[in-house]
C-alpha cells in the first residue's frame, strides 16, 4: 500500500436508477501513468470530478498519500494536491498566458491575500512561471490574452496550470484533444518527464499516445472498471476487444 | 385572538398572496425562457390600472376596465419588448438590471407626463361592494373573494397553457434550452415577444385589480415589484409552481406577521414597544424570510441547481 | 477668450446690481415635491405661493424640485444660499425633508417659512427665530380630531397611522384630546396600501369609532376598503386624505366623512372668497389645503416686506410675527413659538353636483394653538 | 483617439479647477455639488471593486452607504447631545471628531459587509443579486421604524463634524477633505487590482470553477472584496451625512443601491476613474435636464437605455477600446 499515492475504493454515485460510477477501485502508483480508457459516456469525467471533489459520489473512500481526503472540499484537495485540467478548456480567457500561470502559482507560493504587494515586481513568481511557460513551449506567446491563443495552445496552458500547482498527482482529461503531431509528441515527452514527480491519471481517446505513455491502463464501461493492466494484458483482453469494438487495438 | 380573525387574516395572505402570484408568474416566466431580469415589470402593472382607470372613467363599466388593463399592459409590453428588451437577452444580468432600472424611470415619468400628478379613480363595481357571509360566522370582502377566485383561475389556465398546448411545450422548451427550439425551427423572437406580452398583461390585470381597492397612481408598481422578486427569488427563478407557493408562503408571512407579532410581543413588553417594535420586524419578515430560504437553499425552493 | 471675458463682465454686473439693488426686494427659494410621489401637494403649494405673490414687482421666486428626498432638499438649500443668494425659504412639503432643511437654512442666517410640514422637533426644542411656520404643528388636526370624536359622543375608538414619527405624531395629538378609550391602536408600514388585516381588526375590536392617518395614496386605498367592507363605523380623520386634490381618487367613498382642516374653500370671508375664485380662474381647478396654505404663505410675506428690508432681520423679523396679513383662514396670530394660533374645523365630505368636495359642519378647537410653545426657549 | 492615460489627467485637473472656478465668481454651490460628486464618486469606487473587478453583482450597497451615514450621524447626534452611546462593554462616548468617526463608520460597515456577505456569497446569479437587496432593503425597514434616531424623519447633525486646525463648514475645505479620501480610495483599488489578490479576484470574477481548481479558496477572496468594497461605500456615506449634515432612510433606500451601480455602469466597469465619471455624468444630467423640465427622469431614462445599448463600454470605454477585465 505504501507504493500508492492515489487509490480509490468503491466508489459510486447515482443519479436516480442511473449508475454513473459503480464501486469503481482504482489506484495510483508512484513513478506512474495510469491511463482510463472507455466509449464516449462511461463515466471518465464524473469520475474526474468525483477524485477532485466537484461532484460528490454517493459512498467509497479516495485516499491521498496515506490520508483520507472523502470528505474535503473540492478547493482543500486542490490545495492538497490534486490538480487537473478539464476536458473543455478552461481557463481565465482575459489573462494572459503567463498571468494565467501565475495564478495557479499563488497557492503554493501563499501569495493569494497579498493585498498591497504589486505583483508586477514579485519576479520570483514572472521567473516560475516563465519556466512552466517553456515546458509547455507556450514561451513565445507568454503575453497573449488567452481567450486569443489557438485550441492546441490553450489545451497546452492548461496543463501549464496544472503543472504550475506542483501537486502529488495529476489528473488529465483529454489533454491532447486537438493537437497536432509537434503538440502531442511534446506532451508526451513532457508527460515522460513529469510522472517521476507525480504520477499521473491519464484520460484520452489517442490510443497511440496512451500506448505510448500508460505504465498501467484501465478500461471503464458503464460506470464499471471491467479490466485493469499493463498495455500488453489489455491489448489482449478479449472483453475489451469486445467493448472497442470498431477500434483499433 | 379568536380563530374567527385568524382566519380572516389567512384569507387575507392568500388574497395578496394571489396578486403576487400574477405579478411573479410572469416575472419568473420572462426569466425561465428568455433569461431576463426585468425591474420594469412593475410598470405593466401601473399602466394597467392607468388603462383601466382611464376606461372605466370613460365607459363606466369595470368589467371592460378590466380588459382594458389586460389588453393595455399586454399592448405596452409587445411595444416596449420589440423596441427595447429583446436587445438585452444577450447581455449579462447587469446591462439587464441597469436597462430595466432606466425603464422604470422612463415609464413612470413618462405616465406622469400624460396622467398627471394625482392619483386617478376607479372602483369596484356595485355587484362586488360589501362582505358575504362565509362559514363559522366569518364575514368576508366580496371583492377580495373575487380576487381570489380570478386568481386561482389564472393560475389553472396557466397551468393549462403550459402543460397541454403547442405554445406552452415551446415555453418548456424554451425554458431547458434555448438553442433547441430555435433548432426545431420554431420561430424564437415570436415566442418571446408573445411570453414577454402575457407577462406584462398579467401585471398589468393584477395592477386595475388592486388599483380598484387601493389607489391608481404613478410609482404603484415598484413595492410589489419588489415584493414578486422576493417570490420568485423564495420560489426557485423559472417556476411557476415555485412562483406560486412563494407567492402564498409572502402573502400570508407578510398579513399574519404583520397583525400577530405586535400581540406577540405584548407578552414580553410594554404595549406601546411592543406595537412599534412588532410592526418594526413585521416590516421585515419577508426579507428575514428570504434571507432564511436562500441561506438554506441557495436556489429558492424550487429552482434547479 | 472674449467670450469668457463678457462672461465674466456679465458675471460682476449681476452680482454687483445684487448689492446695489432696492431693499425691498426679496428673493424666495422655494424647495418643493414637483416630480414623483405626493408631487401634487408641491404643485399646488406652489401654485398658490405665486398666486399670491403674482402680482408683487419686489420678489422673484426660484423654484426647484427635491424629488422628496431629504439630501436633494438640503443641497438645494445650499444652493439657494450659497450660489442664488435668497433671502428666504419655502416650500417644503413633509416633516422628513423639513428636518433636513430648516435647520440648515436657519443656521445659515436665513428666513424660512413652512407652507406645511410642522414636525414637533422645530415646534419645542428645536424651535428658531427664523422660523415661522404658516400651516399647523403636525399635531394640530389630530388634536382636533380627538377633541371632535369626544363631542360626537365617540367612546371606543380604533386608530391607525404608519409607522413613523409623524404617525406616532398623530396617534399622540389624537389621544391628547381624546377622552374615550382605545379599542385598538395600530401602527402600519410606511407606504402599506392594504389594510385588509387592519379593516379585519377593526370588525374584530368592538369599536364605535375610527381615527385614521394615513397621508397620500395610502389613505386612498384604505378608505375604499373600509367602504366595502361594510362596517358602518364613523371614521375621523385628518384633512390630508379628503383634500380636493385627492378625494376624486377615493370616489363616494369618502362621502359623511368627518374630517379635520384649518382650512376650508367655504369659510366665509372676503380673502378666501377672492383665493378661492381667483384660483380656479388661474389653473382650472377648485384649490386644495396646501394651495391656501401656500397662498397664506406668500400674503405673509408681502406683509412684512411693506414694513421693513429684509436686510433688516430683526424688524422683518418682527413684522412676520405680527401675521398682520389677512389669511384665508379669517383669525391667524403666530404664537410665541412661530406656529400659527387659528381655529380648526370639521368638515364633511359632501357632493357639489357631480365633484366631491367639502362643507365645514363646526368648530373643532378655538384658537388653538400647540402644546409645544413651552419648550421653546426663544 | 485620446487615450484613457490622458483622460484620467484632464480628470484630474478638472478636479483642480472645478474650486478654483467656484471661489471666482462666488458660486459655492458648484463646489458643494462637485463635492458630491466626488463622495458618490467614491461610494461607486466600492462597488467597482466587488461589482466590476469580482463580478459580485451587489444590488444592496445603499446598505453599507446608509450604515456609514448612520454611523456618522449617530455619534455626532450623541456628542451634541451629550449622551452616552454605549455603557457596554465600557463606556463609548458620542464624537464629532471626524478623525474618530471614520475609523468607526469604516469598522461598522465593515462589520455588516461581512455579514451580509457571509450569507449572500453562498449564493450566486439573480439569487446574489436579489438577497443582497434583502438585506438592504431589511435596514431600510428598520431605519424608518426604529423610533430613536428620528425613523423616517432622519437624523439632523445642524453642523459638519469637525477635524483639527480645518472649518468644515467651508465648501472648499470639505471639497478637499473628500477630494483626499476619494484619492486615497482610487489609490487603495489600484494597489489592490494589481496585487496578488487582485489577480485571484479578477480572475473569480472571468472562471470562479477554474480558481477553485487551483486551489485558491474562492470564497473567502469573494468576502474579502466584498468587506473592502462595502467599508469604502461607508466611508462615502460617512462623508455623505457630513455634506449634507443630516442623514435619513432614504440613503438606505433601493433606489440608492440602483444609483451607486449605474454610476459605475455609466462611467465603465472595472476601470478606475470609472465611478468618478458616472457619478459625474449623471449629476450634470440631472442639474441641466431639470433646468428644463419637471419630467426629467423621463429624459435621464432614455439616455440611460441608449447608453446601455449602444455604448456598452461605459464613458470611459470611449477613450480606451482596451478591453477590461
Amino acid at each position: 500500500m505504501k507504493n500508492k499515492i492515489l487509490n480509490i475504493k468503491n466508489l459510486s454515485k447515482s443519479y436516480g436508477a442511473f449508475k454513473v460510477t459503480d464501486e469503481i477501485a482504482i489506484d495510483l502508483n508512484f513513478n506512474e501513468i495510469h491511463a482510463l480508457i472507455g466509449p464516449n459516456g462511461a463515466g471518465k469525467s464524473t469520475l474526474i470530478k468525483q477524485i477532485v471533489g466537484s461532484v460528490k459520489h454517493d459512498i467509497g473512500s479516495i485516499i491521498l498519500d496515506q490520508e483520507d481526503i472523502t470528505d474535503l472540499t473540492d478547493i482543500e484537495r486542490a490545495k492538497i494536491g490534486i490538480s487537473r485540467t478539464f476536458q473543455v478548456s478552461s481557463i481565465i480567457p482575459k489573462f494572459s498566458a503567463l498571468e494565467n500561470i501565475i495564478l495557479s502559482l499563488l497557492n503554493k507560493s501563499n501569495n493569494t491575500f497579498q493585498l498591497f504587494k504589486s505583483l508586477k515586481q514579485n519576479r520570483e513568481l514572472h521567473l516560475k512561471a516563465k519556466k512552466i511557460l517553456r515546458d509547455i513551449d507556450l514561451d513565445s506567446k507568454s503575453d497573449e490574452v488567452a481567450s486569443e491563443l489557438s485550441h492546441g495552445d490553450r489545451r497546452k496552458l492548461e496543463v501549464g496550470l496544472a503543472l504550475a500547482m506542483d501537486p502529488k498527482v495529476f489528473l488529465f482529461d483529454e489533454p491532447m484533444a486537438g493537437l497536432d503531431e509537434i503538440g502531442t509528441k511534446m506532451m508526451i515527452d513532457l508527460f515522460k518527464k513529469i510522472k517521476a514527480n507525480s504520477p499521473i491519471l491519464l484520460i484520452e481517446h489517442d490510443m497511440e499516445a496512451v500506448f505510448a505513455l500508460a505504465d498501467r491502463v484501465s478500461v471503464i464501461v458503464y460506470g464499471k472498471i471491467v479490466a485493469t493492466g499493463t498495455v500488453k494484458e489489455i491489448k489482449s483482453n478479449k472483453l475489451v476487444r469486445d467493448v472497442y469494438l470498431g477500434y483499433e487495438i | 385572538m379568536t380563530f374567527i380573525l385568524f382566519f380572516e387574516q389567512l384569507l387575507n395572505g392568500m388574497q395578496f398572496g394571489i396578486m403576487l402570484f400574477l405579478m411573479s408568474a410572469g416575472l419568473t416566466l420572462i426569466f425561465g425562457v428568455m433569461g431576463l431580469i426585468n425591474l420594469a415589470h412593475g410598470s405593466f402593472y401601473m399602466i394597467g390600472a392607468f388603462c383601466a382607470a382611464l376606461i372605466a372613467g370613460l365607459t363606466g363599466s369595470f368589467w371592460l376596465a378590466l380588459l382594458a388593463s389586460l389588453i393595455g399592459a399586454a399592448i405596452a409590453g409587445v411595444l416596449i419588448e420589440i423596441i427595447i428588451i429583446r436587445r438585452l437577452y444577450r447581455r449579462d444580468h447587469l446591462d439587464q438590471v441597469l436597462a430595466t432600472f432606466a425603464l422604470i424611470l422612463l415609464l413612470s415619468e413618462g405616465v406622469r407626463w400624460i396622467f398627471g400628478a394625482f392619483p386617478l379613480y376607479l372602483n369596484i363595481p356595485n355587484i362586488l361592494n360589501g362582505s358575504i357571509p362565509l362559514f363559522f360566522d366569518i364575514i368576508y370582502s366580496k371583492y377580495r373573494l373575487f380576487i381570489i377566485l380570478i386568481g386561482f383561475l389564472i393560475a389553472a389556465g396557466l397551468y393549462l397553457l403550459i402543460t397541454k398546448t403547442r405554445l406552452g411545450i415551446r415555453i418548456r422548451a424554451g425554458q431547458n434550452d434555448r438553442q433547441m427550439i430555435s433548432a426545431l425551427g420554431v420561430d424564437i423572437s415570436k415566442l418571446y415577444t408573445i411570453v414577454f406580452a402575457i407577462g406584462a398583461g398579467l401585471a398589468g390585470l393584477a395592477g386595475a385589480m388592486i388599483g380598484a381597492i387601493q389607489s391608481v397612481e404613478v410609482g404603484m408598481g415598484e413595492p410589489i415589484l419588489i415584493l414578486a422578486f422576493v417570490v420568485i427569488v423564495i420560489g426557485g427563478i423559472g417556476s411557476i409552481k415555485g412562483a406560486f407557493i412563494g407567492s402564498i408562503l409572502v402573502g400570508v408571512t407578510d398579513t399574519i406577521g404583520r397583525v400577530f407579532l405586535p400581540n406577540f410581543l405584548k407578552i414580553f413588553m410594554e404595549s406601546a414597544n411592543a406595537t412599534s417594535m412588532g410592526s418594526s420586524i413585521g416590516s421585515m419578515l419577508i426579507y428575514i424570510l428570504m434571507a432564511l430560504i436562500l441561506i438554506m437553499k441557495p436556489s429558492g425552493l424550487f429552482g434547479k441547481n | 477668450m472674449k467670450n469668457l471675458t463678457t462672461t465674466l463682465a456679465a458675471l460682476v454686473i449681476m452680482s454687483a446690481s445684487s448689492v446695489f439693488a432696492d431693499g425691498h426686494k426679496v428673493k424666495v427659494g422655494m424647495i418643493t415635491t414637483l416630480s414623483g410621489g405626493g408631487s401634487g401637494l408641491g404643485i399646488d403649494v406652489r401654485d398658490g405661493f405665486m398666486l399670491a405673490v403674482k402680482d408683487n414687482k419686489n420678489i422673484t421666486v426660484i423654484t426647484k424640485d427635491d424629488q422628496r428626498k431629504p439630501d436633494i432638499a438640503v443641497q438645494l438649500a445650499d444652493k439657494m444660499i450659497q450660489s442664488d443668494k435668497v433671502d428666504v425659504l419655502t416650500g417644503i412639503i413633509w416633516s422628513n425633508l423639513a428636518m433636513a432643511v430648516v435647520p440648515a437654512t436657519v443656521n445659515q442666517g436665513k428666513f424660512y417659512l413652512s407652507p406645511n410640514a410642522g414636525p414637533s422637533k422645530l415646534a419645542g426644542k428645536g424651535c428658531h427665530k427664523n422660523y415661522f411656520n404658516v400651516a399647523w404643528q403636525n399635531d394640530n388636526l389630530h388634536e382636533a380630531a380627538g377633541g371632535y370624536a369626544n363631542s360626537a359622543g365617540f367612546k371606543n375608538s380604533f386608530i391607525l397611522a404608519p409607522n413613523y414619527p409623524a404617525g406616532k405624531d398623530a396617534l399622540t395629538g389624537y389621544k391628547r384630546f381624546f377622552k374615550g378609550k382605545l379599542a385598538g391602536e395600530v401602527y402600519t408600514k410606511l407606504g402599506q396600501k392594504d389594510y385588509a388585516a387592519e379593516i379585519a381588526q377593526i370588525r374584530a375590536s368592538g369599536a364605535d369609532s375610527v381615527f385614521f392617518f394615513l397621508p397620500g395614496g395610502m389613505g386612498i386605498g384604505f378608505m375604499k376598503q373600509f367602504s366595502q367592507s361594510g362596517i358602518k363605523l364613523p371614521v375621523v380623520g385628518p384633512a390630508f386624505s379628503f383634500d380636493q386634490g385627492i378625494l376624486k381618487a377615493v370616489g363616494d367613498a369618502a362621502l359623511g366623512v368627518k374630517n379635520t382642516s384649518q382650512w376650508s374653500k367655504d369659510i366665509n370671508n372676503a380673502a378666501n372668497k377672492k383665493f378661492v375664485s381667483e384660483f380656479q380662474k388661474e389653473f382650472g381647478r377648485l384649490p386644495s389645503l396646501y394651495a391656501s396654505q401656500g397662498y397664506d404663505t406668500g400674503k405673509l410675506l408681502i406683509s412684512a416686506m411693506s414694513k421693513a428690508k429684509i436686510k433688516d432681520m430683526d424688524k422683518f423679523r418682527n413684522e412676520l410675527r405680527k401675521a398682520d396679513f389677512s389669511s384665508t383662514r379669517g383669525k391667524f396670530s403666530f404664537d410665541k413659538n412661530h406656529h400659527p394660533i387659528q381655529d380648526i374645523y370639521v368638515r364633511e365630505v359632501i357632493k357639489e353636483g357631480k365633484t366631491l368636495t367639502n362643507k365645514i359642519v363646526s368648530v373643532g378647537l378655538k384658537d388653538h394653538s400647540n402644546v409645544y410653545v413651552s419648550e421653546c426657549n426663544m | 483617439m485620446i487615450s484613457e492615460h490622458f483622460f484620467n489627467k484632464w480628470i484630474w485637473s478638472l478636479l483642480l479647477i472645478i474650486p478654483i472656478c467656484g471661489l471666482i465668481f462666488d458660486e459655492p454651490y458648484y463646489i458643494t455639488l462637485a463635492t458630491k460628486v466626488i463622495i458618490l464618486g467614491i461610494a461607486g469606487v466600492g462597488l467597482n471593486l466587488a461589482l466590476g473587478y469580482c463580478g459580485l453583482i451587489s444590488f444592496g450597497h445603499a446598505a453599507f452607504f446608509g450604515v456609514g451615514g448612520y454611523v456618522t450621524a449617530i455619534m455626532s447626534y450623541h456628542a451634541i447631545n451629550e449622551e452616552i452611546l454605549f455603557n457596554w462593554p465600557f463606556d463609548i462616548f458620542g464624537s464629532s471628531e471626524m478623525l474618530i468617526i471614520w475609523p468607526f463608520a469604516i469598522f461598522i460597515s465593515s462589520f455588516f459587509s461581512l455579514i451580509i456577505g457571509l450569507l449572500s456569497l453562498r449564493t450566486s446569479g439573480v439569487y446574489f443579486i436579489m438577497i443582497t437587496l434583502a438585506f438592504a432593503q431589511m435596514l431600510y425597514f428598520f431605519s424608518i421604524s426604529w423610533p430613536n434616531y428620528g425613523g423616517e424623519d432622519g437624523l439632523s447633525i445642524y453642523m459638519r463634524n469637525s477635524l483639527p486646525m480645518l472649518n468644515t463648514m467651508n465648501p472648499l475645505t470639505f471639497y478637499l477633505i473628500s477630494l483626499s479620501w476619494l484619492l486615497t480610495s482610487i489609490y487603495i483599488s489600484y494597489k489592490l487590482i494589481n496585487s496578488p489578490f487582485g489577480m485571484a479576484f479578477q480572475a473569480v470574477k472571468q472562471n470562479e470553477e477554474r480558481v477553485k481548481s487551483v486551489g485558491i479558496e474562492t470564497f473567502k477572496v469573494k468576502l474579502l472584496v466584498f468587506v473592502v468594497s462595502g467599508a469604502i461605500t461607508g466611508l462615502a456615506g460617512s462623508l455623505y451625512t457630513d455634506l449634507n449634515r443630516f442623514v435619513s432612510p432614504s440613503v438606505l433606500d433601493w433606489q440608492t443601491s440602483g444609483e451607486i451601480m449605474v454610476f459605475v455602469i455609466l462611467g465603465g466597469i472595472a476601470r478606475l476613474y470609472g465611478p468618478l465619471v458616472g457619478a459625474a455624468f449623471f449629476i450634470i444630467l440631472e442639474q441641466t435636464l431639470g433646468a428644463y423640465t419637471e419630467n426629467w427622469q423621463f429624459w435621464l431614462g432614455l439616455i440611460l437605455i441608449l447608453e446601455i445599448l449602444y455604448a456598452r463600454t461605459g464613458i470611459m470605454g470611449l477613450f480606451n477600446k482596451k478591453k477590461t477585465i
